[in-house]
């Protein structure tokens, strides 16, 4: 059902995570550039949408808009005397590269990777009800070492963090 | 004398013409409902596209009648614009308006019903002078707010001050979607439905964050900073509690939670009480509403983050806080409340009016306790959250999760397991919440004699020290 | 009544006793530790313009005993007068003893905190003192009452 | 590593729903915490004791009024002791007991008025400070009734009071401290045992009975703190030797106590003016004093228990028709001596509740 409206909504969505991109690092001011940045979060979730992948699209929403937002807009009052703007930075050139290089990289898996399509048939008759009991099961079934790999991961992290800003007690 | 001292006890009876008029509404009214009885009972309504019990299924018969038209449309613009268009975009259309229009007159008349039930509250009467019952007060509101000057502090980010009563406005709106007002009545009935209203409420911290810092003012910036350490904590135990009524119900579409409380005969407030309770809870503090208003505190920090917001931008933060309140109030019913269902009713009575009145009587309790209750401190509130109920409704979710899991390995009779159900939870909330408050730093054991003590002899240090000394 | 401390008393009688500017201190620290004055709390203070010198009044309370002792200090000096501040004694002349720098102009050595309290810093004059705003042929105070000379006394 | 914020200057006030008046306060704060507080005051300075050298001792009464314009009569009353001191009147036994009553009344007026104001500043909105409203409304009414005014009383007069109360004052009166134990036992009911609001005002603003005692702290705040000081009982004035009542003494010194002093106190209240209706006896209620009292020279302080601590009032005499010095001693001003003491180190709200428990009126600590 590739209609007109699922392209037009993707070329819109597209434009709107692009534009809001590229204005996250044209914009000289660090807290206009969170709020594009979550435009961006929110123009990939509406992608995620146009592909029927509706827990992937409010989790991003969720996770992305909603939380790490959040965690950016602290990082940059919690900065200390840095001025809230872009300024001239000596990372600049390499923050190019670097850039430069990711985007070859996600090029080159997007276009190398064989995408395997989903070849089930349709959808509506295999009584489909949603990705999310699929992604459960996948998480906490085949992947279920990796999961929880990523959580222990990130309790270390936040043990760390906690480890790292504690005030000595004595 | 007493009567002129205390002009609020003061009751005016009622006119013989009142009675009369009354009289005759009344049996108005019970003829319509012996009529509708009537109606349902001999099958004449169902599925009708005049079924007004539920407006879901004159609008599915519209759509089908759309469709049909779609469907003789020239190849052409079929290949274009799809098979479904018409229905789709007058579906969005109309349940769009109908959204709309249901939020902005409640919240119209919410601000007069908050106000009288307030003012009863306090022994006051209220808006009482324009227009009946002063029920024009809102619109009087509306009017001045919209006359006003908006203000732009001095030294404020232009761009950041204007955007956050927009962006408040969007997800205030857009939490609407998926209430299932009736079986069939749903704007928007995604099967994340859940997730989906975690993910809407979520996307207002940084509207807010932003309101607050934009401002140039500290008050705005505490408040910020207050709200956002509010949400992030509170987010977590309402999520706990949201997936408790998941697991129940098995699955996260909204409308398929009511189905499964009017299946069971069996509200989730009776199923997981604590669940409820902490949804609730938790609902204040996202609310900013007392006892967990700590963010736009007025005794404190004057209004919190839309200290700096004057005129229609401060009405539009004003509305939105009103706006979720019954939002909240919306979902209390739904998960807990058992939505359109009310045991066999929903038959007689349309879905949506059920489910309007208990979302009424959910805002009526946030208003009630507007009007009792102090004020928690942020540390206070904060700690709570970390330190008791983040822990207590983890281990609660597990312990649904066991029962779900013996449910359905048991395979008992529904109503024998749900009454086990309930029997648990409700033993687990009663033995939480007999802690409570020493989960506040209260120990009735150890606490000392409250009252002060009476003594009639004058004295200095010497005499304080007796006095402590003899207790 | 102040025999425990000698050299500091310039004049008593039945209601009060008066004290050297430069040793209230000493004084207030004396009251406050004897046993038989006791005197815990200065209940008031209060600076009075005598038109030339001025007078301040501690009004000392002693809670266990429920007596009161009065202490004056009478300080000469017109134009710029100083004295001891009670504070490093009693905290509870902290904002009394601004009070009275403030409307009567009299400097406290040694508090912490000498600033204009009701009225801004740069503030000319004192208004509590008599020679506050003296205009051509106007004495401060009421020199009669109303009706004795029939016209209203501005 | 630790990341240090910087310290920011908060200015609570001079318009602010919680400084109950035009009262300011520069806090330099650390996030929520207070490093420093100073107050600033002087909005509201009228220099009324400088206005009162240019009037007669009897046109000085409304000045009174005007200080604490929440306990007016308690005001008028400790300046007509104080003037009576001075110039040696005698005051009929009526008046004596009419100055008790209105000066209770007045109390129950102005404690209702501090605790609602306190719970408003805990965070409850609105709500126990109507239902306290509405009580003071009824005191109010009585005032009115028997002095024309609600507020600014101008009631006491140098050597007695300025009317006897009308005959429909006292039924009145009846059925109010009538019902009045009725509506304590409400507020009881409805306060004293929330949670939240031992949660945030017990151990909150807390101050020892040696600390409360060097900073001149009077009043509920002093009897918070634990020490049994009463005016009324320590030194007797008008007619309160003859009443019987108790001192309430909290224990810990805290927002809490002091709010449940001022709640007993109220009770308390309730018992004087039973024995003083009861006890109220006939005769004259005012002595003729001579229009131009002119004292001789000398000074007298007297001092009444106000609502809010020691009231007193220091007047000196020349000899002249006007008193040389008139200083009131505002336990409004000197109950903040330790607000930092009280504040620093503590969180803003906790800083607020505080400030509420001290029960300030503007008016008294400019004058």
């Amino acid at each position: 059902m590739t209609s007109i409206g699922i392209a037009i909504g993707f070329y819109a969505l597209a434009g709107l995570a692009i534009g809001s991109s590229l204005l996250v690092f044209l914009t000289r001011n660090l807290l206009h550039a969170v709020i594009f940045a979550i435009l961006a979060f929110i123009g990939m979730a509406g992608l995620f949408v146009t592909l029927s992948a509706d827990f992937l699209a409010v989790s991003q929403i969720m996770i992305y808009a909603g939380a790490i937002s959040v965690l950016l807009v602290f990082a940059v009052m919690l900065t200390p005397y840095a001025s809230r703007d872009n300024g001239n930075s000596l990372f600049a050139p390499a923050g190019v590269l670097v850039g430069l290089g990711f985007a070859a990289l996600i090029g080159f898996i997007a276009t190398q990777v064989a995408w395997p399509a989903f070849t089930g048939g349709d959808l509506e008759a295999q009584n489909f009800t949603g990705t999310v009991r699929t992604i459960g099961s996948a998480l906490l079934g085949d992947y279920a070492l990796p999961f929880e790999l990523a959580s222990v991961l990130l309790l270390a992290a936040l043990v760390g963090a906690i480890a790292l800003v504690r005030e000595d007690e004595r | 004398m007493r009567a002129a001292l205390d002009p609020i006890r003061i009751r005016v009876p009622m006119s013989t013409g009142g009675m009369i008029a009354s009289a005759i509404t009344l049996v108005v009214l019970l003829g319509a409902a012996a009529g509708v009885g009537f109606l349902v009972l001999s099958g004449a309504l169902d599925g009708r596209w005049y079924d007004f019990r539920d407006l879901g299924v004159g609008m599915a018969h519209l759509t089908e009648w759309l469709d049909e038209q779609n469907a003789g449309q020239s190849e052409a613009t079929r290949a274009l614009l799809g098979d479904h268009w018409m229905s789709w975009i007058t579906s969005a259309l109309i349940g769009g308006i109908g959204i709309l229009s249901f939020v902005g007159g409640v919240l119209l008349i919410l601000i007069w019903v908050e106000r009288r039930l307030i003012a009863r509250i306090q022994v006051r009467r209220g808006p009482n002078r324009l227009g009946p019952y002063g029920l024009l007060q809102p619109l009087a509101d509306a009017i001045k707010l919209i006359q006003k000057e908006v203000l732009i502090p001095e030294g404020a980010d232009r761009f950041l001050f204007f955007l956050p009563p927009i962006l408040v406005f969007i997800p205030g709106l857009l939490v609407w979607g998926p209430v299932p007002w009736a079986p069939n009545m749903a704007y928007l009935d995604l099967n994340v439905g859940v997730l989906y209203l975690i993910a809407i409420s979520s996307l207002a911290t940084v509207a807010i964050f932003i309101a607050g810092w934009s401002s140039n003012n500290h008050y705005a910036l505490l408040g910020a900073m207050r709200t956002v350490a509010m949400m992030i904590s509170y987010e977590i135990p309402l999520g706990m509690a949201l997936i408790s009524v998941v697991l129940l119900a098995g699955s996260m579409q909204l409308s398929e939670i009511v189905a499964w409380q009017a299946q069971h005969y069996a509200w989730m407030a009776f199923l997981i009480p604590f669940s409820l309770f902490t949804f609730f809870f938790a609902s204040t503090a996202e609310l900013n509403r007392t006892p967990n208003d700590i963010a736009e505190a007025e005794s404190e920090i004057v209004a919190g983050f839309h200290t700096e917001y004057s005129g229609m931008k401060f009405g539009l933060f004003y509305a939105v806080e009103l706006g979720n309140a019954v939002a909240v109030a919306a979902f209390v019913t739904a998960f807990f409340l058992g939505g359109w269902s009310l045991f066999g009713l929903e038959l007689f009575i349309p879905g949506y009016i059920i489910f309007a009145t208990k979302v009424a009587a959910g805002y009526f309790v946030l208003v009630w306790l507007r009007g009792t209750l102090p004020r928690f401190r942020l540390d206070q509130l904060m700690a709570f959250a970390w330190k008791y109920l983040i822990p207590i409704t983890i281990a609660h979710t597990t312990l649904v999760a066991a029962e779900v899991t013996a449910m359905g390995a048991l395979a008992l009779p529904g109503v024998i397991e749900l009454g086990v159900v309930a029997a648990v939870n409700l033993a687990f909330t009663v033995w939480v919440m007999r802690r409570w408050a020493r989960f506040l730093g209260y120990r009735p054991e150890t606490e000392r004699v409250m009252q002060p003590k009476l003594t009639t002899q004058v004295g200095g240090l010497q005499a304080a020290e007796r006095m402590r000394a003899s207790s | 009544m102040e025999r425990g401390l000698p050299g500091v008393v310039t004049a008593s009688t039945d209601e009060w006793v008066e004290v050297r500017p430069d040793r209230v201190v000493d004084a207030m620290r004396w009251l406050h530790d004897d046993a038989e004055m006791d005197a815990a709390t200065i209940s008031n203070m209060c600076g009075v313009d005598r038109y030339d010198h001025f007078e301040v009044v501690y009004h000392l309370q002693s809670l266990d005993l429920n007596q009161q002792i009065v202490v004056k200090v009478r300080i000469r000096n017109h134009e710029a007068p100083s004295m001891q501040s009670a504070y490093p004694v009693y905290s509870g002349a902290l904002l009394q003893e601004r009070e009275v720098y403030d409307l009567m102009g009299i400097r406290f050595e040694g508090h912490p905190d000498m600033r204009r309290m009701f009225l801004w810093e740069g503030y000319p004059g004192f208004p509590l003192r008599k020679d506050f705003l003296q205009i051509a042929d106007h004495h401060p105070g009421l020199p009669h009452f109303p009706f004795e000379t029939g016209e209203q006394e501005r | 590593m630790t990341t240090a914020a910087e310290p920011y200057v908060l200015n609570i006030g001079p318009q602010h729903p919680s400084t109950h008046g035009v009262f300011r306060l520069r806090v330099v704060m650390d996030g929520e915490r207070i490093q420093d507080i100073d107050m600033v005051v002087g909005y509201l300075h009228r220099s009324m004791e400088k206005l009162a050298e240019e009037r007669t001792y009897t046109q000085n009464i409304p000045f009174t009024d005007r200080t604490d314009y929440l306990a007016a009569m308690s005001n008028n009353l400790g300046y007509c002791l104080a003037v009576e001191r001075l110039a040696g009147v005698e005051v009929p036994e009526r008046a004596q007991f009419l100055r008790v009553i209105f000066a209770e009344l007045q109390r129950l007026a102005s404690h209702s008025m501090a605790n609602g104001t306190f719970i408003n500043d805990a965070g409850a909105w609105q709500t126990p400070l109507m239902y306290m409203f509405r009580e003071r409304e009824k005191i109010l009414d009585l005032f009115e009734m028997t002095c024309g005014a609600r507020l600014t009383t101008n009631y006491m007069r140098i050597g007695g009071v300025s009317f006897d109360p009308p005959p429909e004052f006292y039924p009145a009166v009846e059925a109010l401290i009538g019902e009045l134990p009725e509506r304590i036992a409400e507020y009881t009911e409805l306060l004293v045992d929330n949670e939240i609001l031992i949660a945030r005002a017990r151990g909150v603003g807390v101050l020892s009975a040696a600390d409360a005692i060097n900073g001149s702290i009077t009043g509920p705040m002093l009897r918070a703190s634990g020490v049994p000081w009463d005016l009324r009982k320590a030194d007797p004035y008008c007619a309160y030797e003859k009443f019987d009542f108790e001192i309430p003494v909290g224990q810990n010194g805290d927002c809490y106590d002091r709010f449940m002093v001022r709640l007993e106190e109220m009770r308390q209240s309730v018992r004087i003016i039973r024995q003083a209706l009861d006890g109220l006896p006939s005769g004259s209620h005012k002595t003729e004093i001579p229009l131009a009292l002119r004292p001789a020279p000398g000074e007298a302080y007297a001092r009444v228990e106000g609502p809010r601590g020691e009231l007193g009032f220091y007047v000196v005499s020349d000899g002249g028709p006007a008193p040389a010095r008139f200083h009131i001693r505002a336990p409004s001003l000197i109950n903040l001596s330790l607000l930092r003491q009280m504040a620093v180190g503590a969180s803003l709200p906790d800083a607020i509740v505080a400030l509420g428990s001290t029960d300030i009126v503007v008016g008294e600590i400019d004058r």
